[in-house]
This record gives structure tokens, C-alpha cells and sequence, in this order.
């Protein structure tokens, strides 16, 4: 009896506590670091680890950490920007970094890495490249990935084809191989500019080096396109390329019935533990015809309205530091940029999970050959014009030509609007 | 045999003792003040709800829409730019203005249908609590979720649909509902369709009971067939309900959001864009919250225009039941 | 002839279930087997159906917690919603000047998606400092539109005798409204309940907005949570729903008693 | 002691008058019915002595108390309505104890009288029901008891029968009719139905457009109807009117050339009307037929006959106007049968055809 009203009183008490808002961290001390992170809940023992020993490097220092998920972070963190409470340490996906720099969101790490050219070496630099804007780096990378080939070994054996393809022709003439009944041959990733390796292996760029004018206009490009609307439609290409985003083209060759799938390197483990027929014998792995391939990649950035830009720099420093790089690579099988610890924890994968190891290893090969990683301050304007009309085109809606000649005339308005 | 001696203002003798008073009007006037100050009172917290998350927040949108804005920059007048760019420029604009209002015209076969479902499981049939709650069911499932089974059940290889059509001869090769320019949209609204009607049939059913039931009664006395029961006095109750019916129908044009954006996002080549996954893509997929306010505007304006039609659909005043 | 009739609307009945249910069926079987939905053919029974989806979830998150968050707020959003609407609704049944534009005004609000005000309200809710809590979190939802023309229409269609009868029986409009109207409206009543409750308890991007403390946080936020551990896979994410779900279920199955019993004891029929 | 009066009461909604100076002295333990189509401010005028409408101008008084600025709880009234409103969530008791639980009377009192009125009312048995369970009948009386617990100084009616079937409605007069007998209370009860009128009344008023065309007692109202509407308006079936002419000296001429000379006081009458052009009117009981046709005012042929059993109604033409007499049964037989009436001078009315006002 005693028990529970105590409890009740515990209950009644948080609850409240809870009815009175909590004072914004922004409001309160000095020696507060807020930290958002894109869904990586799952390595909350990890973080609050970190937490503990950067907190007793730095005592006094409080920190505040939050995580949420893909789709909504941007949401949050603009929100907390229009209110200037943004968090001190924001972790960004893809080429939202360099948007929001252009935004004037992010803290310009150039100094600081000028000044610790130790810290700098660390990182593989085509990866560290990648958020390069306007000359200023303004995002350290935390893991990253960018997109390879898997295919299914055992369809193309029943189709005759035992090696991986060396160009799109190859891709195109496999997949058709493969296909007929309820299988497809190819599948590929759309997000981002995932799809785009398919136009460079062909020689078609988006747009030139100084990002001021179109090139994907040309008559490679209008082939290229062609020929995928053609594979489409044949049904070689499965239709969920030009449509799925992760759950749905995953799903697809998971199931076992699609021959290709260009993804990135965590597509294989959402696949592994989806297709019952995937072991290290029958799933293949391979580069990118010409070793093409888009960047996936975390990075992480100070927002320029944080109260103690030197904290959170020091914390970064620590995050990205071979210790902790490590053991985050190792919780979570992936590659972090770290060269160091990249070449380590991959040694010690290829002991405990080949394909694994193989998979990786194509993570931090050939990174001078990335594409799909414009440094504009409107990627995804730009991404969202071209991606559009590639969907009017592989579905059928309409021919290469013309929808590559208005996506030129879209996307030029659209460069000279910025 | 009166329980307190009236308070008598004077005896009159006659009629035409008792002079017209002129001051009732001022009374009246207080009564009415009195009614109104009590109006206003019952109307306040909602009022002061909405003026804070509504009324301010569309204020924000209409100030922007004239500015270029971001959240770190300081606003800068930009006159009608915006506007001028929507209307001239943005193609996908005109392609989700389209999908809206189809989307939009497409809520009153989900609202029939909801109605004969009422007018079902409102009658004495036994088990009609099972086919209402069955048929709510899908109105509680969190729009992510009935986006994520929505795409499996039209995906082209394993979705259920195909399955379906196939295994009975229907089609031989599958259709790629959400893959297809033609099938997209109504594939969406289909699914939209099934999430809400079990929200109309709840709508219409609290109108069904409010009815009340001597209406029948004296109908049932004149002679009057079943029929003329509905057309009588069935339709013309519930048309507040109607009304409503029809203002969600035009409000889930973005309440469907979490289900276009899942099930589609917008695509392929917009084929099922939205205004409102136009205007999120634009704010937060952008970063453009000045263009973002100014499409808001215009949904905001198309929507009570909308509104303004549908309320003289059901015969105005809001969906109030004339009275004499 | 009645009879037939009524096998014929069973037969009818039967089927429009059996079709809302088939993706329920896909919800639950995929909840208990973490199959791959995009295998084919699709698999119509479950192959080894287990639990541990809803143990997972029990466990991966501090669900209790969620739950209970969530459950606070829809208490707070419903008590809002059925006192609030009930006043506001009862008041658009009289006449006073000014209630074309009020009612224009309402009818209004409701027209602006929610996604466009996000920033806009979350700066109303910092400057009443109202963060993180909960009373932050059911604020916006506390009076919702529709359920005010519900009650409106309902109301209306109490006979206005009833009112008057009321007023010469000595009732001020309080009790008119506490004693007749609202004993009167119990659909009106119920339909407020499920549909307030359910918003607020499937409320996400608000919640997300909003909180900022984890353990402010509500089951749906919990649901992001969740997927980043068990990876997108769409068993877990079934499990989720599933627990989800219920307690609307369960809201809606009582507040129905208020509509059968409408229905059988005629409390609304004169 | 509750006298009700009304002066120069009316009513308009902005531009439209719906009711137009109406002037009525009730007297105590009077009962007056306002009668009249739908539309012609009956209901206005019971709702604006209920407090429930407001007064555009006038006044209305309870026992010499102007109560124009007295809400309808203070007013003292108690008013039965057309749908009964009985509160569908109370029962019977609940009901009809509901406005003395708010009047502040002690719980003995309440029961005492409840039980009291349920015995009057002969509903003892259905105290524990609710409404729903009740039959249009009992409702009724359930309403009616409403009312009477309250002991007003004023009953109201609005329409009371006017749900009931046919034959309930005849039952229900004869109950309100016995009840008044034993609670004698000033009472206004409008209806649109002028057999409720006739047989209720102390004192009627016919109402048409938002003007009382005629108060008197219903002998008044039916032997010298103050104008062509209260003529055709009451009785059923109603007064044949034809437009005829003075043709001087007490002399009316019919269409078809029929001449009737009117004696008397009536003919004295008829020099001070205002125009020769005038309204004929004759009941249809008043069409006496003749037994010798030579002598006979009217003659025609019968175009229908329906035989009612205690009479026979028979319509005619003369001059090309229907007309329609109550005959002693089985007189007539078939259409075409040949007729002959004569009429009693005291039983004809003349009215002027422009202003539709009795000469």
C-alpha cells in the first residue's frame, strides 16, 4: 500500500515536472554542446561513452544530444535555425551540407583545419572534397559510403553470364538476359543523385567544372537516356528504379528476383537480412563500370549561431579521432573517412566477414572517380528539375530529346536564379 | 393558487391602460449585449487557439510570400517575384494545383460511399457495431504505415493487386500502378479513399443519431414511403454533416500528405504532386520559405474558394440546418 | 421480404469489410513473421509467425514511457477539444452579428496545411514558453475545427423547442448547454473523443518539432527510434503500428457504447 | 386572478411585418384561441407572450405587469409546444419536476405535485418511463403536466394536436376540454384548425397576415363573420361566397340574375355601403330547400353529390360560381337532379368586395 503511493507520488511529480517547459538549453550556462545526429539511435551506448570521456577531458561541459530520423531532420534543424537555437553540432546527409552553407547556416572549418593540419590528414581528401563550397570546407566527414554494383550470381549463371559488367551496354545486355517472367535485371537507387554514375560511365556530366552551365544535354546524354527508357520499358530495367527510394528497390533484389541492384554499401546489409538466398557464393560485388560511383556520405558541421564554436570544434576532433572512429566503425560496419582506421577495421573484417570486408573496401577505392557531388547551394533544386524529367523519360512519358532539352532550359533558369 | 403575489407595476384597467413601453428596445439591446458578451466567452479558447497556431502562422506565410527570406537572412522585399515566378515559371506548380483538385473532386465518391455505409450499420442490423468498427479501423493506422502497405499492395512484381488480378485471369501482364503516369494518382486516392472513409461514416453517423427520431415518426403517420424518408428528412439533416464531409474531403488534399509522400513523393515527374508535398518540398527540401508561403497562399485562397462553393452545394449558412 | 433485405446488406457488408481488412491482414501477418513483403508470389499465410517484433519494441525503446507521454497529451487534447468545441459549437448555433465572419474565419484555419505553419508555431510556442512540455504538445490541437461543426450540426438538430422549453423553465444558457444540449449531443460527444484522441495520439511532425527531450518524447516519435535499430525492416515496423494502434482502437470501442446505446435507447430522440 | 393583454403588439423581422398591431384583453380563467392559416402570426404572437420572440412594439401584460422586459422565466407561463419538447434524456417525473427543481421548491413539494398533475392526467403508471417509450397520446399528457405543476398564471398551447393522428386529436380535444373544466387557467391556445377553435374557445381570434380579423366567441365568429376570410375560414365546408351587386332598396342581385330582397336591419345596412359592388355569402346549411320551386331564390341542377351520411353535400353552379349545400340525406341522388333553395334573410352575409369587410 505504502509501495504505491509512492509510486502514484513518483508518477504525479513527473508528471508535473513535465507540464512546466523545460528552459531551452540556449538560454542557460555557457558550457553547454547540443548535438544533432541523422537516426543513429541505435549507437546511443556508443555516444553516451564518447559523452562521458569528453566530458571529463572537459569538465563542466554539459551535453545535449538529440537524434532524428532522414526525412524530418532537415525539417527540425531549419525550425531551430529560424528560432536561433540551432544545435551546436548538426551530423548532415548528402548535399544538404553544402545548402545550408550557402544558407549561411554552418561555421566555415577551413581556419581551424589550416591550423590543425593533423586533424585534416586524417581524412581520405576526396571524401573531405565533398563538402567543399566556394572554397570553404564546411563539414568533416563521420562515416560514409557511395554506390557499387551487387548482382545476383545465381540468375546470371542460369543466364550465362559469370562476371561482372565492365560498361552499360554490359549492365543493359545482362539485364535483358536475366529478365522475362517475373524477374528484372537491373534495379538502381534514386535518392540523391545515386542514378547518376549510369550518365558518367557514358561520359555525360551534369554540369560543367565551374557549376555554371548544363552539359547533360548532349547526344551521350540523350543515348544513355534512351537506351535506360528503352530497358524500362523491355522490362530489363525493373520500373522500381525510377521510383522506390530505399524500402521498396532493397526489398526487390532482396527477394531474389532481380539481377542488379546499384546501391550503396548499406544496402548489402539491409539486404542480408532480407534475402534468404544471399551468401558470400552467390551475391556478387563489383565497381561501377569505370568506377563511377555517387557519394552517400555523413558529415559533420557546426552551426554558425553555436554558443561555443571551440567546444564543438573540440568535440569533433574527438568524435573523428582514431579511437572512436574505430569503435563507430566496428558498432556500426561501415567506413568512416578516417584512413587509418578504415584500412585497420577493414583488415580486421576481412577476417570475421569477407564480404563484408569486400563490400567496404570498394567504399574507400577509386574515391577520385565520384560524381553526383555538386557543390551548389541548390542541389537539390537542381536534382529535383533533372530527376523529374528522368522519370518522364525512363517511364515513357517522353522522349529523351525533348525532356532533356527542357530539363537544360530549367536547370539554367535555376542557376542563374542563385 | 400562485406560489408568489406577482409584483404588480400597477393595476391596469383596461387595454388601453397599459401604455406601449418605447424603452424595450433598450433592453433588448442589453439582452442582446448580454448574449453576445456569453457567445464571445464560449468562443474565446478556440478562438485564442486558433488565432495563435492558424491565424499567426498564415500572417507569417502572406508577410513572406512578398519577401526573399531564409531563416538566416534578413528578409528583403521581393513585391510579387515569387508570385510571378509561380505562376510563370513553376511547371510542377500547375502539374500539383491539377493533382489537388482532383484529388479534391475525388472526395465525394469516398463520401457516398461512407454514407450508405452509415445509413447501413445505423439500422437494426444485427453486427452493425462489427461492420463500423471494422470499417473505422483503417482511420487510426498511422498514414506512414498505410502508405508502406499501400505501395506493396500495388508494387508490380509482389504487390497483392497484381497477385490478385492475375491469379483470376484479369490482366496478363501486371500494371505498375505506381510506376504509371495514368494509374499514379487514382492509385493514391485509393488508397487516401480507404484510410478516410471510416472518418466520413463517423461524421455522418453522429449526424444519423442527431436526427431526431419524431421526424420519422409524423413522416411514417403521413403515408410517406422510404424513399421520401431519405430525401425528406434524411438528406436535408444531414447536410451540417454533409458539410463537414465536404470540408474534410477538401482539407485532405494535404492531410493526405504522409500518404503521397511515402506511397509516391510526388512522383514519378510529379504525376502525383500535391500543393501541399509541393510546399513542404519547396520549404524544407529547398530551403525556399518565401516561395513555400507564397504557394501556401495560394492553396490557402483556392481552399476557402472551395470551401466558400461547397457551402452552397449543401445549401449554405455553414451546414446549418435552416430554420424558419 | 425483410429478411432478404437484410441477408443482402449482410452479404453487401461482408465484402466492404473483408476489402478494408486486406491490408490489415498484411499488417498483422508481416508484424509476426519479418517476412519480406516484396517477395513473390506473396506469401498469404505466415510462415512461422513469432513475437519478438512486439518484444523488440517492448524493449528497443523506453515504450512505457512513450506510451505514457502519448496518453497524457490525448487526455489534455480531449478534455480541450470536447469542452472547448462543445462552447464554441454551441455559440455558432445562435445568432449574433459577426458569426458569418467568425464561422468564415474558423472554416479558415482549417485550410492551412499544418506543414506551412511548422516554423511559425513552434516561435508562438517559445514565446508563450511552452517547449518541451506537455501542454506544448496538445496546445494546437486542443480545439480542432471540424469537431466544432460537429457539435454545431449537432446541436442544430436538437429541436429548438427543447431550448425554449429549458428557457421557461428557468435554465440559464450555461445549464442549457450542460444540461440539455450536451446530454443530448452523446454522438457529438463521441465522435469528438475518437477523432481528437486519435489526432493527437498520431501527431508526428508537431511532436517532433516541439521536443527536444527525449523522455518528452511521444510513441510516434518513438517509432523513428525504433526503425533505427532494426533497420527499416518491415516486420518491426508492422509490431509497431500494431501497438500503436491499438489504443485507438480501444478509445474508439468505447466511445461506440455512446452510439449503440443512442441508438437503442433513443437518449437523442424526441 | 391572471388577466393577459396585449396592445398594439407587433412584429416585424427588418422591412417584413409578420405581425400588425394586435389589440387583446384576456380576460382571468379565459380561453382564447388565435387561429388562422400557417403564416399569419398566431405562433408570433403565443411566442412573443412566452418571451421566446422579441416585441418590435407594444406591449404585452400579465395581471396589469408589463412583462415586454421580463424574461420568459419570470413571466409566469407555462406553454406546451407543437413537438412537445418532453427533455428526451429524463423521465416522465424528471420531466415534468424539472423547472421547480430550478424554481427552488422543497422535494415534497415537487413530488406532491407531480403526483398530483400524473393523476389528473391519468399517466400515475408511466412516471418511471422515458419519453421514448411513451405513445403521441401520453406525450401529450405528459406535456400538458408539465405544465401544470407549475401553477402558471398563464397556459400556452402551440399547435398541441397538430402531431396527433386523426383520431387521437379528437380524443385529445375532449381530454383538454375536460381538463380546463378542472384547472381553470388563463389560456392561450393557437391552431390552425378551426373545429379546435370552435370547440375550445371562450373567445376566438381569427388571424390572417399579422392582423386579428375578428375576436369573439365562437357563436360571434361563426354567425357574423367580420369579413370574407373569417367567413370562408371558418366552418367546413366553408361559406359560399358569391360576387353579386346592390341593385338599392335591400336588393341584392345574384350571378344568373336572381334577385333577393333582404329585409330589415340588414337592408338598412346595406345603404351605407361604401360600394354596390359586394360579396354574397351563404352557408351552406343556411341553402334551404325550397318545396315549392316556383318560390325558390336559387335553382340549378346538382353537378356533385356525397352523401355523408347524416347529410348530403351537394356542389352546384350559379352563374357560373360553385356552390355547396348541406341537405338532408338521400334529398339528392345523382348529378343532374334538379334543385331549388330558398334562404332565410338573417342567415345571408354581405360583405364589400373591395375591402372584404362585413356590411
Amino acid at each position: 500500500m505504502q509501495k504505491r503511493r509512492d509510486v502514484l507520488k513518483l508518477a504525479a511529480g513527473t508528471a508535473a515536472a513535465s507540464f512546466l517547459p523545460k528552459k531551452l538549453y540556449a538560454q542557460t550556462g555557457t558550457k553547454k554542446l547540443s548535438i544533432l545526429t541523422w537516426n543513429i539511435i541505435d549507437m546511443e551506448p556508443l555516444f553516451k561513452q564518447w559523452f562521458a570521456t569528453f566530458q571529463s577531458q572537459n569538465p563542466g561541459v554539459e551535453i545535449e544530444w538529440l537524434d532524428k530520423k532522414g526525412p524530418e531532420l532537415p525539417a527540425f534543424y531549419q525550425t531551430q535555425l529560424a528560432a536561433g537555437t540551432p544545435p551546436d553540432i548538426v551530423d548532415i546527409q548528402g548535399g544538404l551540407g553544402l545548402e545550408w552553407a550557402g544558407q549561411g547556416a554552418l561555421l566555415d572549418l577551413t581556419p581551424m583545419l589550416d591550423k590543425e593540419p593533423a586533424v585534416r590528414a586524417r581524412f581520405n581528401p576526396e571524401y573531405l572534397a565533398n563538402w567543399v563550397f566556394e572554397g570553404k570546407n564546411y563539414l568533416i566527414p563521420f562515416y560514409v559510403s557511395k554506390s557499387l554494383l551487387f548482382y545476383n550470381k545465381p540468375l546470371f549463371k542460369a543466364a550465362g553470364i559469370d562476371y561482372a559488367p565492365k560498361s552499360l551496354d554490359d549492365i543493359l545486355s545482362y539485364a535483358k538476359a536475366v529478365s522475362g517472367a517475373d524477374r528484372t535485371g537491373f534495379l538502381t537507387l534514386n535518392f540523391d543523385w545515386l542514378y547518376w554514375p549510369l550518365f558518367r560511365m557514358q561520359g555525360v556530366d551534369l554540369l560543367t567544372p565551374d557549376l555554371k552551365k548544363p552539359t547533360f544535354n548532349t547526344p551521350a546524354g540523350i543515348e544513355t537516356a534512351d537506351k535506360l527508357a528503352k530497358a524500362t520499358a523491355d522490362g530489363s530495367i525493373n520500373k522500381i528504379s525510377w521510383t522506390g527510394r530505399w524500402v521498396e528497390p532493397n526489398g526487390a533484389f532482396a527477394a531474389g528476383n532481380v539481377g542488379m541492384m546499384h546501391a550503396h554499401s548499406s544496402a548489402y546489409f539491409f539486404v542480408k537480412t532480407q534475402g534468404s538466398w544471399i551468401t558470400p557464393e552467390t551475391i556478387g560485388i563489383a565497381e561501377v563500370p569505370g568506377y563511377w560511383s555517387t557519394p552517400n556520405s555523413h558529415g559533420y558541421a557546426i552551426s554558425k549561431g553555436a554558443r561555443n564554436p571551440e567546444l564543438a570544434w573540440a568535440f569533433l576532433k574527438f568524435a573523428t579521432e582514431k579511437s572512436q572512429a574505430m569503435d563507430f566503425a566496428r558498432g556500426r560496419t561501415l567506413t568512416t573517412a578516417n584512413a587509418e582506421v578504415d584500412k585497420d577495421f577493414l583488415a580486421e573484417l576481412d577476417k570475421n566477414d569477407p564480404t563484408a570486408a569486400a563490400v567496404l573496401r570498394t567504399q574507400i577505392e577509386h574515391t577520385d572517380k565520384l560524381t553526383g557531388n555538386w557543390r551548389l547551394s541548390d542541389d537539390s533544386a537542381v536534382k529535383n528539375i533533372v530527376w523529374a524529367e528522368m522519370q518522364n523519360i525512363f517511364l515513357g512519358r517522353r522522349d529523351a530529346k525533348t525532356a532533356l532539352a527542357d530539363a537544360e532550359k530549367k536547370v539554367e533558369r535555376e542557376l542563374r536564379r542563385t | 393558487m400562485n406560489t408568489a403575489p406577482p409584483q404588480r407595476a400597477g393595476v391596469a384597467g383596461s387595454a388601453d391602460a397599459v401604455a406601449p413601453p418605447v424603452r424595450a428596445a433598450d433592453w433588448y439591446r442589453r439582452k442582446r449585449t448580454r448574449e453576445a458578451m456569453l457567445v464571445a466567452c464560449f468562443l474565446l479558447p478556440s478562438l485564442m487557439i486558433f488565432f495563435l497556431y492558424r491565424i499567426l502562422p498564415l500572417g507569417w506565410n502572406v508577410i513572406l510570400s512578398f519577401e526573399y527570406w531564409s531563416p538566416l537572412k534578413a528578409a528583403r522585399f521581393a513585391g510579387l517575384d515569387n508570385y510571378a515566378e509561380m505562376f510563370l515559371e513553376d511547371d510542377v506548380f500547375w502539374q500539383a494545383l491539377t493533382n489537388t483538385l482532383i484529388f479534391i473532386l475525388a472526395s465525394p465518391i469516398a463520401i457516398l460511399l461512407a454514407l450508405a455505409v452509415a445509413l447501413a450499420v445505423n439500422s437494426d442490423l444485427k453486427g452493425a457495431a462489427i461492420y463500423r468498427t471494422i470499417i473505422f479501423l483503417s482511420y487510426p493506422l498511422m498514414s506512414v504505415a498505410v502508405g508502406i502497405v499501400w505501395r506493396w499492395l500495388y508494387d508490380e512484381r509482389g504487390g497483392f493487386i497484381n497477385f490478385v488480378l492475375r491469379g483470376t485471369g484479369l490482366i496478363k501482364e501486371p500494371i505498375p500502378f505506381l510506376q504509371s503516369f495514368g494509374w499514379a494518382l487514382p492509385s493514391v486516392i485509393l488508397a487516401d479513399i480507404w484510410q478516410v472513409v471510416g472518418f466520413y461514416m463517423i461524421i455522418l453517423l453522429t449526424g444519423l443519431q442527431s436526427i431526431p427520431q419524431h421526424l420519422y415518426e409524423a413522416a411514417r403517420i403521413d403515408g410517406a414511403p422510404a424513399s421520401a424518408r431519405f430525401l425528406r428528412i434524411t438528406l436535408p439533416m444531414l447536410r451540417p454533416s454533409l458539410f463537414i464531409c465536404a470540408v474534410i474531403g477538401i482539407l485532405n488534399s494535404f492531410t493526405a500528405f504522409d500518404l503521397v509522400y511515402v506511397m509516391t513523393g510526388g512522383g514519378p515527374a510529379h504525376a502525383t504532386e500535391l500543393l501541399v508535398t509541393h510546399i513542404y518540398n519547396m520549404g524544407f527540401g529547398e530551403t525556399r520559405f518565401d516561395y513555400a508561403a507564397a504557394l501556401t497562399v495560394v492553396q490557402f485562397t483556392l481552399l476557402v474558394i472551395l470551401t466558400f462553393l461547397a457551402n452552397r452545394a449543401v445549401g449554405g449558412n455553414a451546414g446549418s440546418v435552416e430554420s424558419a | 421480404m425483410r429478411r432478404r433485405s437484410h441477408i443482402l446488406r449482410h452479404l453487401v457488408m461482408a465484402l466492404v469489410c473483408a476489402l478494408m481488412l486486406i491490408p490489415f491482414y498484411w499488417v498483422a501477418k508481416t508484424a509476426v513473421t519479418n517476412e519480406n513483403i516484396y517477395a513473390y508470389p506473396p506469401r498469404i499465410l505466415p510462415l512461422k509467425p513469432h513475437l519478438y517484433n512486439f518484444v523488440d519494441v517492448w524493449y528497443l525503446i523506453p515504450f512505457a514511457r512513450y506510451f505514457a507521454n502519448s496518453v497524457i497529451v490525448s487526455l489534455i487534447a480531449v478534455a480541450g477539444n470536447i469542452v472547448f468545441n462543445a462552447a464554441a459549437g454551441y455559440a455558432l448555433t445562435k445568432n449574433f452579428a459577426g458569426k458569418r465572419i467568425v464561422v468564415l474565419l474558423f472554416l479558415s484555419c482549417m485550410l492551412i496545411p499544418f506543414q506551412a505553419t511548422i516554423i511559425p508555431a513552434y516561435l508562438v510556442s517559445a514565446r508563450l514558453g511552452v517547449l518541451n512540455s506537455y501542454l506544448g504538445l496538445a496546445l494546437p490541437l486542443l480545439s480542432t475545427i471540424v469537431c466544432i461543426f460537429v457539435f454545431k450540426a449537432a446541436f442544430e438538430a436538437i429541436p429548438a423547442s427543447l431550448q425554449q422549453a429549458a428557457r421557461i423553465d428557468g435554465l440559464g444558457e450555461l445549464r442549457i448547454l450542460f444540461r440539455i444540449m450536451l446530454p443530448l449531443a452523446k454522438p457529438a460527444i463521441a465522435t469528438n473523443i475518437i477523432l481528437s484522441f486519435i489526432w493527437s495520439w498520431n501527431a508526428f511532425l508537431w511532436p517532433l518539432i516541439i521536443t527536444r527531450d527525449v523522455t518528452m518524447q511521444t510513441l510516434p516519435l518513438g517509432l523513428a527510434r525504433f526503425l533505427a535499430y532494426v533497420e527499416d525492416t518491415t516486420g518491426a515496423l508492422y509490431a509497431f503500428v500494431c501497438m500503436v494502434l491499438l489504443p485507438g482502437i480501444i478509445v474508439f470501442l468505447m466511445a461506440q457504447k455512446e452510439f449503440i446505446r443512442g441508438l437503442t435507447s433513443g437518449a437523442t430522440k424526441g | 386572478m391572471a388577466r393577459l393583454t396585449l396592445s398594439a403588439l407587433r412584429k416585424s423581422y427588418g422591412a417584413h411585418a409578420v405581425v400588425h398591431g394586435v389589440d387583446l384583453d384576456v380576460a382571468d380563467r379565459e380561453f382564447i384561441v388565435l387561429v388562422g392559416p400557417s403564416g399569419c402570426g398566431k405562433s408570433t404572437i403565443l411566442r412573443m407572450i412566452a418571451g421566446l420572440e422579441e416585441i418590435t412594439s407594444g406591449s404585452i401584460a400579465i395581471d396589469g405587469r408589463v412583462v415586454n422586459e421580463v424574461d420568459p422565466k419570470d413571466r409566469d407561463i407555462a406553454m406546451v409546444f407543437q413537438d412537445y419538447a418532453l427533455y428526451p434524456h429524463m423521465t416522465v417525473e424528471q420531466n415534468m419536476a424539472f423547472s421547480l427543481r430550478y424554481r427552488g421548491f422543497a422535494k415534497a413539494e415537487i413530488r406532491q405535485r407531480v403526483a398530483a398533475a400524473a393523476r389528473m392526467l391519468d399517466i400515475e403508471t408511466l412516471v418511471a418511463r422515458l419519453p421514448r417509450q411513451l405513445s403521441g397520446g401520453q406525450r401529450q399528457r405528459v406535456a400538458m403536466g408539465r405544465a401544470i405543476v407549475r401553477d402558471p398564471k398563464v397556459f400556452l398551447f402551440d399547435e398541441p394536436l397538430s402531431n396527433l393522428d386523426a383520431k387521437l386529436r379528437v380524443a385529445m380535444r375532449t381530454e383538454i376540454k375536460a381538463l380546463r373544466q378542472r384547472v381553470p387557467v388563463t389560456t392561450v391556445y393557437v391552431t390552425h384548425d378551426q373545429v379546435e377553435a370552435m370547440t375550445l374557445a371562450d373567445r376566438i381570434v381569427v388571424l390572417d397576415k399579422g392582423t386579428a380579423q375578428q375576436i369573439g366567441t365562437p357563436e360571434e365568429v361563426y354567425e357574423t363573420p367580420a369579413s370574407t376570410f373569417v367567413a370562408a375560414f371558418m366552418g367546413a365546408p366553408p361559406m359560399n361566397l358569391l360576387p353579386a351587386s346592390l341593385s338599392g332598396e335591400g336588393a341584392v342581385e345574384l350571378p344568373g340574375g336572381t334577385r333577393l330582397q333582404l329585409s330589415g336591419a340588414s337592408s338598412s345596412r346595406l345603404d351605407r355601403a361604401p360600394s354596390r359592388e359586394i360579396w354574397f355569402g351563404v352557408r351552406p346549411e343556411h341553402l334551404v330547400p325550397a318545396r315549392d320551386t316556383s318560390k325558390a331564390e336559387i335553382v340549378a341542377k346538382a353537378r356533385v353529390v356525397e352523401p355523408l351520411g347524416s347529410d348530403t353535400m351537394v356542389q352546384f353552379d350559379l352563374g357560373g360560381v360553385a356552390l355547396i349545400a348541406r341537405m338532408p340525406p338521400k334529398s339528392v341522388r345523382a348529378p343532374g337532379d334538379p334543385l331549388a333553395f330558398t334562404m332565410d334573410p338573417h342567415d345571408v352575409h354581405v360583405f364589400d368586395r373591395a375591402s372584404g369587410r362585413r356590411i
